[in-house]
């Protein structure tokens, strides 16, 4: 966090700063994807952009999600630094041959010989009476992919930093923005910062309890935080920022302080992110654990219209609450 | 560039052969989308809706006119703006209305909204929130009706958005090469949410299809007559055997892109929106024609809107009342 | 196991036989895929399905794994139970679309009025020298997503029982056949008979550590526990079959019993399989285990071409032994 | 259905232009393209080649043809069947055959192989052995070219099966609405692995391409100096500013779909392979014309085929005797 935190920012205006002073560092970073010029996306994130830089640089497409990533890739291997725009994180399912087959592997492929440093910005997030096709959290998919990066920030602050790194970066990047923080606001410092990938941040601290949570379950961890503070009971609650590469040793140290950890994410929890991370820390803090880890993800289930069914869905407040003070052993 | 101006004139002759009764039908049916559609505009302002909803209001005619040239078992698959679909073949306001508000009464029992209305009673294999995202299942069920030998057809309305997923052309390809019984719909509203077509869409739309073996030709979207005359002759070929059909209906919408896309000049300019509603209204072209052709007087048409109205608001009130699922539901019908 | 053993088949068979039990049992299914027909695909597993079916129940496509399978979908929606074949696992990218946001979902979304019986046959695995973009093991992906069922058969005698269940379903089922094991052998009776998903199997029991494994990795575990044995170590090999429904119970029972636990699947190891077991275990037998459990898994890149590189990637039974051997605290 | 017979007769006029020194090196290199080839098989018998490879056989006069007329800074993609693009467009055989044995000293280190061929010195992105995987690609290294303003042009090299891959219909239509530096080149060998393509190509070829308003033509993929005349006119318009093109190039694979498809009958006729191989052979073709214009006789030409030979095999035995990467490169270059 910044010494003197002057200005606040919401999440998205946070992101916009950051690409509009990428591109006016570097005249390779270019904004491809739907409606992202003058309508500057359904979520008005980009909005002013085209008019900086002009319709060459911030480019609206056709809907063919697959075709612009494919074409993000080839300009990224050629001399540009393209930032690719999924309206909802759940296209992305029309991207994972371009992005897995294509941008992850290139550089390996070809041993070492082309690069892909390009950026997908989509969204997560369920909550926004959208149903199950417009409210999904996806990014354990591309987590599990070697030759990808997986960024999910959780404060404007966060978001700023790690998205100028995340387009300086040499290797394809997905940079996850929950839907529902678009309008979060948090102080962002008027000095450029960025922010290194793999670098755990702790959000609070605390001895009785770790919660890593990521994206928007930031907040969620620390309004439970908040809510175990009054009986008692010090959370310390730690950003993982990025879930690939992943600072396992803040996690588990953490852990190992606390001896109790609970991993919150909004993604599916089968076979999802709070898998991996509750396995990294059930593993390295295997000796000073005084309780499993307890996981806390989306339900299994396509997420449904019906606000009190989908709110049923997202991991709560009052969830995770629950389970630390569970763990804690207080009643 | 393709562009939805130059299109054919009306099939004139079109709607003489239809019984009186089946062309009041349809303006029933035309005026009850609409109708519809306000009070789903009017549930958003109200906040009684959860999210928001995109409105088929100025396409009307497409929706009718297709869905009239079917039969009740003949499928369809439709879109994120898929109310007039819906309704148009056959599903009952209440429960959508239902739906809509995320009760259980609704036809996926609160857990679809707006973008996934489905009946397997009216052969609705459902809305789709993915620009697209239904072309394969479409083809699908047609597939199934020729491999079982059902003459059923299946059509498969889209916006001109899709034109812009590969999975139509992979399709279509299919489509032609197994001679499926599948009618792909294109509904021409100029507009992929906030960019107009033209700058999405290169060369002329018809020649899509015609490449991949696939008759196609386009008809005035706003016309019903012309359009149910277009369709009926489609699908009597399409039901014979002939393999897969397009049919583009050039058309256009009066509101935003959703409810909630109230400002949108900076896309395109209020004097087009009023040319359309003034010039190009689907349901004032049908009322014009049947007062013309004395089928029927303004009063009749007045007392038919008057009748549409009071079901369409029995049905809000109805989907208002409605109780919303328990919560036991959410963990029901993830799998059969 | 069957009680008598009679005969031996390949995997290869064992599918075939399934599909082909099936097809004459149902005329409802039907497959539909690349070099189906008189190929019999590349790998030839369904050899002479096509002579007996004829061309209206096996199918040739064009190279379109997106269009087919949405077909298979609207389809299975229609009254048809059909089974798609992607031909290299990594092409299931292509798919993911209709397989995730339309064939997991429409089930739940239309509150049960449609319903999705379809069967996507997959391959998996790696040591085939076909580098990144052929030898990949995606089957996380799909365990990760409700509504989906994922089934990873083992030996002949799970292939064939569990592609029978898998064709009877009434929902999406991914079918992943490891194709370095369509030529290996093994009993499979020639009475039918069917094997439900969700029903972990013990395919040698012990005592002293579980090793779950999945896929051909089986092989590899099983190969592990007799070096194991050797060195007086008794592992039990506990087979899941299916990742989703995951029989918990069993694999926890296990892990409670002998106190250790590896996993060992051939998917990427980061947010892989290993990592959602690994932490079911963990949490299941967490007052019970020695030690950590162990993941084991593709290592973190993508799959080169060079024999003795991809062979690193790929757990061996070494790995495992030697992991097994630490574990247990001999030397 | 498209067929590859109807093709249109060979540009006569070609090659009239050209230097007897370029038109040798032309013949040098599809003499090269051959042999490579043949080598790569023998490798492959001998056990020294790990997995599997897509021979180029029978098709050289397509990647001579196009890449003669590139610059070396130009872009190509390419296939699983690469070698001959690979070649053409100027990587040095060692390299290569080092690549398909999975040597360091290969283009990719040994972790590549034969469908990922790739070598940013002399432009080309990589072969693919995804289906269509490249489509995206080249025309991102198109837009590229166009956004940095260099005047390079991408060529997209792919096999009809490709036609079968939405993304195509995708990246086409954004090569068109932006105006893409962009070259497909279809290599329409007949066969989608062991499926002819007209069970697998609906409608015309050629039509597809033009639905989206991309100037699309077919050329006999057998004629070297057809391709090449043609190509050269292609990309000078494209390098122009002029936006994309298609070109059809209908020829055949001599040999299976990949090294070890050795008996084909149950999906091809001898006699179809025999008839390509007697009256259609690219290097016969011009072999003959060479002769016949008398610009070499058949002794020179004799003498660049055992030149080439001697540099094939040289470069096999550089591959055969160089070393493994070591164990520790298997975690290098996952990120840059
Ligand atoms: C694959 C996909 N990409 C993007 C979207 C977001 N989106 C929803 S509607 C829409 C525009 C659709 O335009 P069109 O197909 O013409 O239909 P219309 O809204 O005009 O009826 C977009 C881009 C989506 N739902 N699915
Ligand atoms: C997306 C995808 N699907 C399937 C395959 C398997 N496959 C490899 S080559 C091939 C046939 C390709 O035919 P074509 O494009 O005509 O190229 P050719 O082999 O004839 O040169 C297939 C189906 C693949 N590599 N990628
Ligand atoms: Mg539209
Ligand atoms: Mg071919």
């Amino acid at each position: 966090m910044p010494e003197v935190a002057v200005r606040e920012l919401t999440l998205g205006e946070a992101v916009r700063e950051a690409l509009a002073e990428e591109m006016r560092r570097d005249p390779r970073v270019c904004l491809i994807g739907e409606d992202v010029a003058e309508a500057g996306t359904p979520f008005k994130v980009l909005s002013g952009l085209v008019e900086e830089f002009g319709k060459s640089r911030v480019i609206d497409t056709p809907i063919s999600e697959a075709g612009f990533t494919g074409v993000a890739v080839g300009a990224a291997m050629t001399g540009l630094r393209p930032v690719v725009d999924i309206m909802f994180g759940d296209f992305v399912t029309l991207t994972m041959d371009q992005m897995v087959n294509q941008a992850a592997k290139v550089h390996y492929m070809s041993g070492g010989a082309w690069k892909v440093p390009m950026v997908m910005r989509a969204t997560l997030g369920a909550s926004r009476r959208s149903a199950a096709q417009h409210s999904q959290s996806l990014h354990a998919w591309f987590s599990h992919i070697p030759g990808l990066k997986v960024v999910l920030p959780s404060t404007p602050y966060d978001a700023k930093g790690l998205m100028k790194t995340a387009i300086r970066d040499e290797n394809p990047v997905i940079f996850f923005e929950d839907k529902m923080m678009f309008k979060f606001k948090g102080p962002v410092p008027t000095e450029e910062y960025t922010i290194p990938f793999g670098v755990a941040d702790i959000k609070r601290e605390g001895d009785d309890i770790t919660i890593v949570a990521t994206s928007s379950m930031v907040q969620v961890a620390l309004g439970a935080a908040n809510m175990l503070e009054e009986i008692g009971i010090s959370a310390e609650v730690v950003d993982p920022r990025t879930t690939w590469p992943l600072d396992e040793k803040t996690l588990i140290e953490s852990a190992k302080k606390t001896s109790r950890a609970i991993v919150v994410d909004e993604g599916y929890e089968r076979y999802g992110v709070t898998a991996e991370i509750a396995s990294v820390i059930a593993t390295g803090a295997f000796y000073d654990l005084d309780a499993p880890v307890k996981r806390i993800g989306a339900m299994h289930v396509p997420v449904p219209f019906s606000p009190h069914l989908e709110d049923a869905t997202i991991p709560s407040e009052q969830q995770v609450f629950e389970a630390a003070r569970a763990m804690c052993k207080r009643t | 560039m393709t562009t939805a101006t130059n299109q054919p004139k009306s099939n004139s002759g079109a709607g003489s052969e239809l019984s009186t009764e089946r062309l009041l039908h349809m303006y029933k049916q035309m005026v009850s989308i609409r109708l519809f559609e306000e009070q789903v505009n009017d549930l958003y302002t109200r906040a009684l809706m959860p999210g928001l909803a995109h409105l088929y209001i100025g396409e009307e005619a497409v929706a009718v006119g297709i869905c009239e040239a079917l039969n009740r078992d003949d499928y369809i698959t439709s879109t994120h703006r898929g109310h007039g679909h819906c309704l148009a073949k056959g599903a009952a306001p209440d429960r959508m209305f239902a739906e809509l508000l995320g009760k259980e009464a609704g036809y996926c029992r609160g857990k679809g909204g707006s973008m996934h209305i489905a009946d397997p009673k009216s052969g609705n294999l459902g809305a789709n929130a993915i620009v697209g995202g239904s072309v394969g299942i479409a083809a699908g069920a047609a597939f199934s009706a020729k491999h079982l030998g059902t003459k059923q057809v299946a059509v498969c309305f889209f916006g001109e958005g899709a034109l812009g997923q590969g999975l139509l052309y992979e399709v279509m390809n299919l489509a032609r090469l197994w001679d499926l019984p599948v009618i792909y719909v294109c509904e021409n509203n100029m507009y992929n949410e906030y960019t107009h077509f033209s700058e999405t869409t290169a060369g002329e739309i018809l020649a899509r299809p015609a490449a991949f073996g696939i008759p196609a030709e386009s008809v005035d979207g706003q016309d019903v007559r012309a359009i149910y005359a277009t369709a009926k002759r489609i699908v009597d070929q399409v039901r014979s055997g002939k393999g897969p059909a397009f049919l583009l209906c050039n058309t256009y919408r009066y509101k935003g892109h959703h409810v909630g896309d109230v400002n949108r000049e900076y896309y395109r300019a209020k004097t087009e929106e009023q040319r359309w509603m003034a010039e190009r209204d689907p349901i004032k072209i049908f009322t014009d024609w049947i007062t013309g052709q004395k089928l029927a007087d303004q009063a009749k048409l007045d007392e038919i809107q008057s009748r549409a109205k009071v079901e369409i608001d029995a049905a809000a009130e109805f989907a208002i009342k409605a109780d919303y699922p328990g919560l036991d539901e959410v963990e029901e019908d993830i799998y059969a």
